[in-house]
């Protein structure tokens, strides 16, 4: 199954009710999946006019309690920006996911992590965040999705899934969860008032007491998915003098090139952050008490290094190796930098 | 629903409705008073907290209980009564 | 004694609106809410409203409510419709709203057939924002961004939206009324029932268009903005029923 | 030196013009000034409000939070910034449209019958100036020379405008203090 | 003079030529003298239909080489995302003013800083980043349009200047530049091939090793921005114990806190940030060897603090106090919190 | 012996395209580079392409180009064009780009009347992404996003987006054309003529659709996606001049 | 330009037309071969690097020199030289 | 152990539909899988490749930077991908479509006169699993069974299809190793 269908199939398991979506490459394939079985399977498939459209149609979909996601990839993405944002202020859960691609701009269609900022940092408008998760296999991205929706409805909150082109187009074998039955209401969902009181879902606080109120409500929930939420998997950390932070298709490769060095006796290890935010701030900064050199792998010019600069905050040395635009570097060449480094530790 | 009592004399009879404007709701638009044909109601002198202008029933004998004043009320401030 | 004019079971009871004296919008407003009890469809209503003046109408409206981001309030309602078919739907703009920022929102959920209606309140100029120039706004009508008049030269001509709209099938009723006179008035909600109608009877989509006054950023007073209504801007946007694929329905 | 003070009143009162016309004034005499109107809401209703800082150094900060002056043109105006005023300060009210003060101790209140004097003047709409005048005499900062040429640069070519206005606040400030029984 | 009026009268002295805007509250000032002033003085002003079309028409009028110009507040910048995005990857000079507001979502038109996030990281998607100027004053607007663009043709880059509600809608006294007359051609500029060979603009790079030397491009590019572009002001920072970290308006009532504390006695200073990427982190750095007491203010719950954690790494405290959601604070409420903070220093 | 077909000035020689074989975009292609080259408007023009099949245009053309992000074409050329009124400013889009990402831009800009030319490939499908619906695509008709056919019920009805620029003011010249035949690429020729004219003589706005093959992903040979083009295609969208304001212009 | 040199005569004559394919560049999309009424061009049994079954010139002694070959191909591959 | 192969040829090659059913056979000889096609460009005139590892441990990059096998269908393709090969690695092209393999020293090569083949199967367009069958014999590691079952799954109810498919990839396999003059 490849990476695209694990997404769109593990969200239908999850309960998913309503996609909306706009072809974009290199994730089509997860539109086109919903297209053929969502609604068979009672959902909702829209191919929307845009991008702005599909998230706003997420929007009145989550506004009534359905499960409901898009997908696009790095432009459009940037046009969801204001209703994510949106969806934030409401506090609507929803899972939005990005399969990125080489840029700014069209940029190319090849695997990147150059979105990693508008994911972590929120790339709309205001005093909010999205919780973000990066699979770095097609298991991996059938789990997080169904988790996503989980995390969607428990916090109130979209959340991001970002991955690349690889990952969507790879196919890996995958075993699949359950589908989910009987999802609880939610009593906060329109459904029409009945003969109760109305409800009304907005983000317009015209009152700047009252707007600061919320904000705060939204800063606690965030601090409450801080400590709540973050995932990572470390791997030969244990004994290692020299430690990889990667994400994603990186990841992968990072491990590759861990296993390599690890033959020729350099103490490596590999610390990936599943969770990008919240980052795994506390296991990096616990790590960096005994690891004193970190090499951060990205596949842009390097921004989850500003993540590692905080969490190791000047305890360790951080080095940098990048590759944006489309390029997928090889473990060959991740193993080189993770060796060439080792040598400059056991000079000093 | 009932017709004029007194159909056919031309003397003035007290209307059988009665118009009340909640001042304090009233925004001075002067749209009732416009469209009023029986000229039941008017500007007042005095300004209300709002600081407007509210329109007053001057004239409620007029009032044919048409509702037009309370069609074209955008702030819901006029009430018709009948007997 | 009686009260003759009954408050409408779904607007908020004795709340002074933030509108200015004399805006088209508190009209329509409550012809919205009186329809909807006459209809018995509060129950199951959910109203999308704008960015735009209207962007507190679920202080007022005592139904479900959610806001939408400045003109995505057709997409946010077929969200809501495709989700829950058994709630009744509408959206509530403004001319910036749906016919500027909202253009592409609006031609596609109509295009698409949505079973949703929007209720369109014209009044050629953006209200909330203070007075620029709307896609609707006249030839030679001066706004804050058209101080010399809108030239054609320069901003091309009023947008008749509802006009294009209407030319879709999907689209099974689309009229364009008034609230500038008692007759505008009543047939103002008449055409809003109409709207209703389809919705509730799941025919498709179906819009009102509203010419309704600004006085505040017309620079009149409330009653020339109604005569100006009635004078001018039918002129530009001529009133009437523009489509009604209704089947089996007496036409008038 | 720095004075703090706030204007307020419903939307078609003014407010923002007699503001404007003080703070123009003030940078014409060579003061430092801010001037900060509360915006956006496109409606009626709702009251405006505006906030001047004078000084004769650099203003850091144009934010009143508790102004020592307050120029209250209506009842909730009065209602809403009565309480945000600095121990020692001023109200002005226009006590044609305020009833009630709620009572503090530790200010000092000027009543303006501004509407009266206004339409005494022939036109109701230069309450507003009414109340500039009596505040210039309150503050005795800026000139009123210098209030007029702001006037007539504020409001270009409406002469008569322009002279309604000036009317106004000379009737303002000549009047200042008013003897008014509530 | 307003500082909105303030943006659109420096622009069109400092040669802008053409505008394209949508009104948004609390910036409509700004292109309602544009409006008004523009095209009398020969200049092209469009209110277009949307945000997103805006920006758009600003590449199209950028990429024939003319002075161009958009701004917007919070909503509006988001739908902008894609196309500064596309700026950077076209290098098209361009500025975008953000008049921000409450946030997210519609939130309200109150003064806050919110955006700072989406404006330092890039909101868009790619590897790309935008100077961002924040005044502090009127006269600090007109400064700062006039200087942004020569920023902007300099390093062939959008760049953003980012203020706030009572920034824009406060008057203040503006001493004016003289109007630019006879800027240079650009001659990467289209203007039809002529008889020469014809020119593309394209951010699209199919070939990702090509799209990877472009974002190393871009990448160096920053690196000189970074270099030469830093602006700050550092105020009674030379004796202080403890110095206030903020930008723009929270700069000014932070700076009369100053004022007010050191009456008391109490030894602390102002570091404002006028640029905010590149940020200025060697300054802070320097005082952080000496001064180990840092307070951040922010109207947000806490952004440009993440800037100042990167640069000061770990080498002082640093403390925040966020009034997020258009509470504007007050002179004195800061003033209460440098107290305080000086107050448990002292007990150390 | 001479050669009796010259290769168009402004298209680069010799190189070979991404197009599919059979792929309309080709033919579209070298008309306009004619076209240019007729009217010598090459040098002076500024040709706006899409994202879609044509994103890589800048390959072929011999003039001076830039890339849009997608659906945003005509705001770009109104950047361009209102910067620099003298020059030749044209879009080239897809139906995807036109009438779905990109249809508040082409209608705010046909509607001021931008003095720009829009060349329009309905392919009824999104080429460059694989094959998914688009606003054009027929009823019935199989795309990897309605594997069932287009459904009215859920997709609503092939957008008619030319028509709908036509009825603008600003709008002075709107034809609908086809590449499905020796005869029907010479009228398409004849209508970017046209259109190229009403912008080099400062009248306004004009645009040619322009009914195209896709063989790839209607999954047809090239010879058939042509006679579908005629057979089926233009029953939904008739060809023809859709507006023609241009005065003192012999019409034919 | 010229017409036929030796008209009414009804033996075949060669053509003042020369149709080239270029081979390396088309795409054998076949629309050459579809159009043209007097079956000059075929599909070639071979294919070309790119893979395709290109067009050939079968006929040249029927070339009318229309130019209707070169009007369809979407790649510009055909050249039409008249003596 | 650890596989690592290329397939690559024009888009209309079904270079795609070989390698995915190589893939799927694979999972289920219970191999672990991964399979990254070359995406996006919807054009016939480029190439399309995929790349596939098949191993018996987790696999940690999908990348085949350096693959053992590349599979190439025409010219460009062994152009493109022929220096990318491991030291060691094997190359086995279509001669049919391929004049000339640059030289390199250090890789194997085998000829597949594929298109011939499928052309004798009475159809041009099985030369992909013609290709496939050649190259199940190579690697020695899926069974022909199991490409088999994979093909009927793919390709579902596609009986002609099904059988030629199956018919070529056999025709590939047990003619392997091709005796071509060129
Ligand atoms: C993305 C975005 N852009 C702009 C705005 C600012 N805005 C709010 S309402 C409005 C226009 C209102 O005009 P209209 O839709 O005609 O409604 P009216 O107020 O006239 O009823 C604008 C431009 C916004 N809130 N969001
Ligand atoms: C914002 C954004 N959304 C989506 C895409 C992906 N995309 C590129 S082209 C295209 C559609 C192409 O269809 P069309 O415009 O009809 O052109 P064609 O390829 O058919 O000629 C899409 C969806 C993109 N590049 N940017
Ligand atoms: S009910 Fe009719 S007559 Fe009576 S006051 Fe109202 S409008 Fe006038
Ligand atoms: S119409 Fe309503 S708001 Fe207007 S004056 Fe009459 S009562 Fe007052
Ligand atoms: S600004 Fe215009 S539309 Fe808005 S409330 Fe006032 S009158 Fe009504
Ligand atoms: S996919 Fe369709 S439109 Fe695109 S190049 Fe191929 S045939 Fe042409
Ligand atoms: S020129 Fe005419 S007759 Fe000659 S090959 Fe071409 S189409 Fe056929
Ligand atoms: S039309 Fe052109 S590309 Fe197609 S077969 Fe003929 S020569 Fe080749
Ligand atoms: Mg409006
Ligand atoms: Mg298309």
């Amino acid at each position: 199954m490849s990476g695209n269908h694990a997404f769109a199939e593990a969200a239908i398991r999850a309960g998913c009710k309503c996609y909306f979506g706009y072809p974009i490459t290199p994730q089509n394939e997860l539109g086109e999946y919903m297209a053929e079985n969502l609604r068979p399977a009672g959902g909702v498939f829209i191919q929307s006019e845009s991008e702005t459209a599909a998230i706003n149609m997420v929007i009145g979909a989550a506004a009534t309690g359905a499960r409901a996601m898009t997908s696009s990839s790095s432009p459009g993405i940037s046009l969801k920006q204001e209703g994510i944002s949106f969806l934030a202020g409401f506090e609507l859960p929803a899972v939005v996911v990005n399969v990125m691609r080489g840029g700014p701009g069209l940029g190319n269609i090849a695997p990147a992590q150059g979105d990693y900022f508008q994911a972590t940092r929120g790339g709309g408008h205001g005093d909010y965040r999205t919780p973000v998760f990066a699979p770095a296999s097609v298991q991996e991205i059938a789990d997080l999705t169904y988790y996503s929706f989980d995390v969607a409805d428990r916090y109130r909150t979209p959340v991001m899934i970002i991955s690349d082109g690889m990952m969507g187009q790879m196919k890996e074998p995958v075993v699949l969860m359950e589908p989910l039955k009987n999802l609880p209401e939610k009593e906060w969902a329109l459904k029409g008032r009945g003969t109760g009181a109305s409800r009304y879902m907005c983000s317009l606080i015209l009152d700047p007491l009252e707007m600061e109120r919320h904000n705060w409500k939204l800063y606690r929930k965030y601090i409450e998915i801080e400590r709540h939420e973050v995932k990572y998997e470390s791997y030969m950390t244990d004994d290692a003098k020299i430690i990889a932070i990667a994400y994603g298709t990186t990841a992968r490769i990072a491990k590759a090139a861990v296993n390599r060095v690890r033959k020729d006796g350099i103490p490596a290890g590999l610390l990936r952050p599943i969770s990008l935010w919240p980052f795994p701030k506390a296991p990096l900064q616990e790590l960096a008490h005994r690891v004193k050199n970190f090499v951060v792998f990205e596949m842009s010019t390097g921004q989850m290094l500003e993540d590692v600069q905080l969490s190791i905050q000047g305890m360790a040395n951080i080095s940098f190796h990048g590759r944006p635009g489309g390029v997928v570097p090889t473990p060959v060449e991740f193993a080189r930098f993770l060796y060439r480094e080792y040598q400059k530790i056991k000079k000093q | 629903m009932q017709s004029h009592q007194s159909g056919g004399e031309m003397t003035k009879t007290k209307s059988q409705y009665k118009v009340i404007v909640r001042e304090e709701y009233c925004k001075g638009c002067g749209l009732c008073i416009e469209f009023c044909n029986k000229k039941v109601l008017a500007e007042s002198q005095k300004l209300n907290k709002m600081g407007y202008h509210y329109a007053e029933t001057v004239n409620n004998d007029e009032c044919v209980g048409c509702l037009i004043c309370t069609l074209v009320c955008p702030d819901v401030v006029i009430e018709v009564y009948s007997e | 004694m009686q009260l003759k004019n009954q408050w409408p079971l779904y607007y908020k009871k004795d709340v002074v609106s933030h509108y200015c004296p004399g805006c088209g919008h508190g009209i329509v407003h409550r012809l919205v809410a009186e329809v909807l009890e006459d209809m018995d469809l509060g129950k199951r209503a959910v109203c999308v409203n704008p960015a735009g003046c209207a962007v507190l109408a679920y202080k007022y409206f005592d139904i479900d409510m959610i806001e939408s981001a400045h003109g995505r309030g057709t997409a946010i309602a077929t969200g809501i419709k495709r989700s829950r078919p058994d709630l009744f739907v509408f959206t509530y703009q403004g001319d910036g709203d749906l016919a500027a920022i909202g253009t592409a929102e609006t031609i596609h959920s109509a295009n698409r057939g949505e079973h949703i209606t929007v209720i369109f309140v014209n009044n050629a100029v953006y209200g909330m924002t203070g007075g620029q120039m709307a896609p609707t706004t006249l030839l030679g009508m001066k706004t804050t961004t058209t101080p010399g008049g809108r030239n054609p030269e320069f901003e091309g001509y009023p947008l008749h939206i509802t006009d294009i709209v209407a030319t879709f099938p999907g689209t099974v009723y689309a009229e364009r009324v008034a609230v500038d006179s008692p007759a505008g008035i009543r047939k103002t909600k008449k055409a809003i029932a109409n709207a209703f109608q389809v919705q509730a009877d799941g025919l498709g989509y179906s819009i009102v268009e509203v010419l309704s006054a600004c006085p505040t950023n017309w620079k009149m007073s409330s009653v020339d903005s109604f005569k100006w209504v009635t004078e001018v801007m039918t002129k530009e946007f001529p009133l009437g029923v523009l489509t009604d694929k209704r089947k089996g329905v007496e036409k008038k | 030196m720095i004075v703090t003070m706030l204007f307020a009143g419903s939307g078609g009162q003014g407010i923002l013009t007699a503001g404007n016309i003080l703070a123009n004034a003030a940078m014409l005499d060579d003061f430092f000034v801010t001037y900060l109107p509360s915006y956006g809401a496109a409606m009626r209703g709702g009251t405006a409000n505006c906030s001047i800082c004078i000084s004769d150094e650099e203003i850091a900060s144009p934010v009143t939070s508790a102004p020592e002056f307050v120029i209250a043109m209506n009842q909730p105006s009065v209602l809403s910034f009565v309480n945000r005023l600095d121990p020692g300060g001023e109200l002005m009210y226009n006590c044609d449209l305020v009833d009630t003060v709620p009572y503090r101790g530790d200010i000092e209140m000027f009543p303006v019958p501004a509407n009266n004097i206004s339409i005494g003047l022939g036109n109701g709409r230069a309450a507003n100036m009414v109340m500039l005048g009596a505040f210039l005499k309150l503050i005795n900062i800026v000139k009123v020379g210098t209030v007029n040429k702001s006037i007539e640069d504020m409001m270009s070519s409406r002469k008569k405008l322009i002279d309604l206005s000036i009317k106004a606040v000379a009737a303002g400030y000549d009047g200042f203090p008013f003897d008014v029984m509530k």
